[in-house]
């Protein structure tokens, strides 16, 4: 039903309002997942912190 | 007979179980990427059909194709606001931990699914019916979902011990729940009191089929999506707040 | 100036790791801007007459919801003490406090407005007027502001005593603010309102960060 | 160096001068006014007659000069609690106007056994591990004159000694104490004013 790219990607001259609605929601489904990897990063992070710091408070209390 | 009834014995201790953080942890761990791959799988099919089975719309044109993921996120918005009120009813009842923490998960997807299907609408009404926005019922009801959504979120972001975080976050999407048609059916009198006849969609008959398989591909899409994120956001949620408990500590991630 | 650019980089990392305080006054802007519609009906031409006021008043209280916040915490763990001993002028850590303040509640404003006019269908000519008045407005809104937040601190009830003192002297921002989108409107010159505007904010600028150390000092004493 | 301070007020008639290398602790019953006291030397609230000097010139008139060399810590420990506590430290060299490198920020923390939990926000810590954070900020501040009120409330046995070293070597190194205290205390070259 399309008959080119291009005639695909000018959506019938609505092609703003198709691809920034699309556009849009791809970006946002993206950056959802990657901002609570980052936000497991840090808890990760400040985990292995707090680990490694009671092995220096055991050192030092030796 | 006293066999059947051990069985069901233990069925109960599983899911008792699988209720605490320390075991739901690691199978959580093993789900997401199954989940994952479902959201792909179906998202690949439902934009196929979205952009490729479904033809040209009558009187929209090619525009009306952005109904393949305004409804859908309007959809779940909804559906994942009643799941959300569930858990959250299910953690104020029995007092579990994890369904209080699946709760707090799914609130951020609820609210980007509500933005989603607001910035959609106005995408769709700017053509259509040539404003971005309009006080229609159905616009207006998920504008104060979004305000729901949010409010929830606030209310858990500004209570620093998580038990009562979780406690008035679960009476807030509670009385949210029994709000949330009330809330409908008052802006739709409103609407028609102050409006006519709000502006009815025209389709051929012969295209709802194919319409409505690609909106509920698109929706299974983000159904499995819904999951996986709302996954991945359980398990950092409870690597924030059990930090302190030896099981996390004992972690093959956290052990570097 | 290292202390004004330190102040308010320390002010806005506290608000990022805090970001629900701040997103709660901006969605409090947009809820009420929301409301009036459905209070007084979606006729469009009624929503285009009201929409300056409408949201002129939602930034005015909205600001107000972040003003406590301006000294209240720093008054709290006894951080404000350390700055006023602290040998910087302590003017300059005031201004700090006014500057960051405005980028965290009064910038989100002038970038949200623009949303909110659409969904009271003012065109695009009007939206222009008001971002600029927004613009010129709001920083005057966070000073004056910063005078009843200091002045309330440590006071029973201050947040409802803040909003007493507070709104009258908001008054000519919301007049000039206002008046401007209704000129531009009615197809009037709108220089006038915009250098009024702007001589409200130079005025503010000068006095009011002297005014709120003197109210700061006072509450601390 | 010499400073005189003389001052009336609630406790009427006062008058006393301490000079560097002196350490002065202010005790007495609660209620007496030994917070408005240490209040009213850093210069945070005005005597009602009299006037605290420093360096023969009063601390109103020249208070930048005089701020320079202060350090004041009330009972409110006075940090973020959404900081970390390296942030902390490099907030107040900001805000106190001397430089502070990372590393050197980062060695007085470790000095205080905050080795690991710089990165930490200040909610995350004890009591007495906040206690310590300030004690790495009397260093970093490099002032001439401490005025310090309840140091030794929150420490267990050891951070108290580790306090007490801090202010003899500050008093060692010319520098002048002012504190408050209810217990006793080991400090050598100390001088008590009972108010």
């Amino acid at each position: 039903m399309w008959t080119s790219p291009d005639e695909f990607f000018a959506m019938g001259g609505y092609a703003l309002y198709v691809w920034s609605s699309f556009g849009v929601c791809a970006l946002i489904l993206l950056i959802e997942p990657l901002a609570v990897r980052s936000r497991c990063k840090s808890i990760v992070k400040r985990l292995k912190k707090e680990i490694l710091a009671d092995q220096f408070d055991k050192e030092g209390s030796k | 007979m006293s066999q059947k009834n051990t069985l069901s014995n233990k069925h109960f201790i599983n899911w008792f179980r699988l209720s605490s953080p320390m075991t739901f942890y690691p199978l959580a761990g093993k789900l997401i990427p199954i989940f994952w791959v479902l959201a792909f799988l179906f998202g690949v099919a439902g934009l196929w059909v979205s952009f490729f089975v479904a033809p040209i719309d009558a009187v929209q044109g090619q525009g009306y194709r952005i109904i393949f993921i305004h409804v859908p996120t309007s959809w779940m918005s909804m559906f994942i606001y009643i799941v959300m009120a569930v858990w959250a009813g299910l953690g104020l009842v029995l007092n579990t931990r994890l369904s209080s923490m699946m709760a707090q998960a799914l609130a951020p997807i609820g609210a980007w699914m509500a933005f989603m299907s607001l910035w959609t609408g106005a995408f769709w009404g700017k053509p259509m019916w040539g404003a971005w926005w309009v006080w229609d019922a159905r616009l207006t009801s998920e504008l104060i979902l979004l305000f729901l959504y949010l409010g929830f979120i606030a209310l858990q972001a500004s209570i620093d011990n998580p038990r009562r975080a979780d406690k008035a976050g679960a009476v807030l999407v509670l009385v949210g729940v029994v709000n949330v048609p009330i809330i409908y059916f008052s802006v739709k009198w409103w609407n028609t009191l102050h409006q006519g006849a709000s502006i009815s969609m025209t389709k051929a008959p012969a295209m709802a089929q194919t319409m409505l398989w690609g909106m509920l591909l698109m929706a299974l899409a983000l159904w499995m999506y819904s999951i996986a994120v709302a996954l991945m956001r359980v398990r950092v949620i409870i690597l924030e707040r059990e930090s302190h408990a030896d099981w996390v500590r004992q972690l093959s991630e956290v052990q570097s | 100036m290292s202390a004004l650019l330190g102040i308010i980089h320390r002010d806005l990392l506290l608000v990022m790791r805090r970001k629900s305080e701040v997103l709660t006054a901006l969605f409090f802007f947009v809820i009420v801007t929301s409301l009036f519609p459905l209070g007084i009906g979606a006729d469009g031409a009624l929503l285009r007459k009201i929409a300056p006021g409408v949201i002129w008043v939602a930034a005015l209280l909205s600001t107000l919801l972040g003003l406590q916040r301006i000294f209240s915490a720093d008054y709290a763990d006894g951080t404000l003490e350390q700055m006023v001993l602290s040998p910087q002028p302590f003017v300059l850590l005031v201004a700090g406090k006014i500057a960051a303040h405005w980028l965290v509640c009064g910038l989100p404003l002038v970038i949200l407005a623009p949303i909110i006019g659409i969904q009271f269908d003012m065109d695009a000519g009007s939206l222009h007027v008001l971002i600029l008045a927004l613009l010129l407005g709001t920083p005057v809104l966070s000073l004056i502001g910063s005078i009843g937040a200091a002045l309330t601190l440590g006071v029973r009830g201050g947040s409802v005593l803040m909003s007493l003192i507070v709104l009258p002297l908001y008054i000519p921002v919301l007049i000039f603010g206002a008046g401007a989108v209704y000129a531009n409107t009615v197809g009037l010159d709108v220089s006038g309102h915009f250098s009024l505007l702007g001589a409200l904010l130079i005025l503010a600028l000068a006095f009011v960060p002297w005014v709120s150390a003197v109210a700061v000092k006072i509450a601390i004493e | 160096m010499t400073c005189i301070r003389g001052q009336r007020e609630l406790f009427q008639g006062l008058s006393f001068g301490i000079s560097g290398g002196e350490c002065l602790h202010v005790c007495g019953e609660n209620g007496v006014g030994k917070t408005s006291l240490l209040r009213l030397l850093s210069g945070l609230s005005r005597p009602e007659m009299g006037e605290v000097l420093w360096g023969g010139k009063s601390i109103v008139s020249d208070s930048a000069s005089y701020r320079h060399q202060l350090l004041y810590m009330g009972h409110r420990d006075a940090l973020k609690e959404d900081l970390t506590s390296l942030e902390n430290l490099e907030m107040y060299a900001v805000l106190d106007d001397v430089a502070l490198s990372q590393e050197n920020a980062l060695a007085t923390l470790w000095r205080f056994g905050l080795r690991g939990r710089e990165d930490l926000p200040v909610s995350c810590l004890s009591a007495g591990q906040k206690r310590r954070v300030l004690m790495a900020r009397m260093i970093t501040r490099r002032a001439k004159i401490w005025i310090l009120d309840e140091p030794f409330n929150a420490l267990d046995s050891k951070a108290v000694q580790v306090l007490q070293e801090l202010i003899e070597e500050h008093v060692d190194a010319g520098g002048i104490v002012i504190l408050t205290s209810h217990q006793a205390l080991a400090i050598k070259g100390l001088k008590v004013l009972k108010l």
